[in-house]
């Protein structure tokens, strides 16, 4: 079970910023296709430019495995300032 | 220094702070990024973090910028959460021996804070609110540094 | 707004003057010139001004300067007479819509002050006082804006 | 009847920062060998790279006429901040 975290526009497009996930898929790319399936809207958010991930706050790519990880986050572009 | 604030913060007496008890410090740049007014009620913009991921990595790239343009110190400031127009959203200060490391330092920072700390700014206007993305401007000023 | 003072003054005041009421304003970047330590006792450095000239010049400059770049604002405070270790010698100050003319006036203002305006600095060490002029680096610094 | 200013270095040098001249001479380059023939030290200082001189506050170069001028400066190369 991990906790899935949506930043920005996506939890926008999404209508939720946290979720429960149990069981996880085996990696991102998987979760991602979950998360997609469901929400169109969000499938495309998703795989929108410049959309980064990171599993228990260290960034990562769409191959990485998912075991034992707590917390993924999606992050769309990111804009401080 | 890293500091992310819900609350209003006053950017003068951070530079206060920041410049006292320096006696090997010639330089400080610093850069103070306010919200305009937007003619709509309410706050101008607001920013959303990671809590703890946002800090971190905040302030990993501040210390490697420290090495990069030697600089004796820096310090970031930032709000999140809701910001009135004419409040103080950023402010970044950087110390060195010398002007152009100090500036160069603090205008890479405002740079990359801009385009690639991981913070989401929403900007209410008149038509609600929206999203911001870095600009075009923003990936050219970033860019310059590679 | 241009203010030569005999007296200690307060970058970080000045500095939340200048960001009050700025609705248009985004971005204000701003640089403050430490006095070193020197090691000796006594005020680390003297700065010699040619009252009324020295204002106006400077004036002048940072007016085309504003112009130039297109600020909304910029102001200089600089320290005239005997300065200790550790206080601000000067603030320059720049509002801008936008960060990068904000970061680039601030800048030529300093390289202005630093080789052009009519200031002249004496610096005391261990062996006593030695007139400042223009290094090299001043006179690259300055040539990057012709 | 005009003063005379030196500024920084100059002063140093001159051992003084402030001066009537009665009559000043025609021109800007004739008062700069006046004051030189007094003090070889001055005169290889007004000689100097960057020197510059202002008349009534206004900058002004060798053969500007001092005709009415109240005021003359001399100014080493500057440095502030």
């Amino acid at each position: 079970m991990a906790r899935v975290l949506l930043f920005g526009r996506l939890a926008d497009v999404a209508g939720w910023r946290e979720r429960e996930i149990d069981p996880l898929p085996d990696s991102l790319c998987s979760l991602r296709d979950l998360l997609g399936r469901e929400d169109p809207a969000l499938a495309e958010a998703l795989a929108g430019r410049g959309v980064r991930a990171a599993l228990d706050q260290a960034v990562a790519r769409g191959e990485a495995s998912l075991a034992g990880v707590r917390e993924v986050a999606f992050m769309p572009p990111m804009s401080g300032g | 220094m890293i500091r992310l604030t819900r609350e209003a913060f006053d950017p003068g007496e951070a530079l206060n702070a920041f410049c006292r008890r320096r006696a090997a410090t010639g330089a400080v740049a610093s850069f103070v990024g306010l919200a305009r007014g937007t003619g709509a009620v309410g706050p101008a913009l607001e920013l959303e973090a990671y809590p703890g991921f946002t800090e971190r990595e905040i302030e990993g790239f501040v210390a490697r910028a420290v090495e990069q343009f030697a600089l004796q110190d820096a310090a970031v400031v930032h709000r999140i959460g809701p910001i009135d127009a004419g409040e103080a959203i950023v402010l970044v200060m950087t110390a060195a021996p010398h002007r152009r490391a100090a500036f160069e330092a603090c205008d890479y920072l405002m740079d990359y804070l801009k385009s690639r700390a991981p913070l989401w700014k929403r900007e209410f206007g008149p038509d609600g609110g929206r999203w911001v993305e870095p600009t075009e401007a923003d990936l050219a000023d970033i860019a310059r540094w590679a």
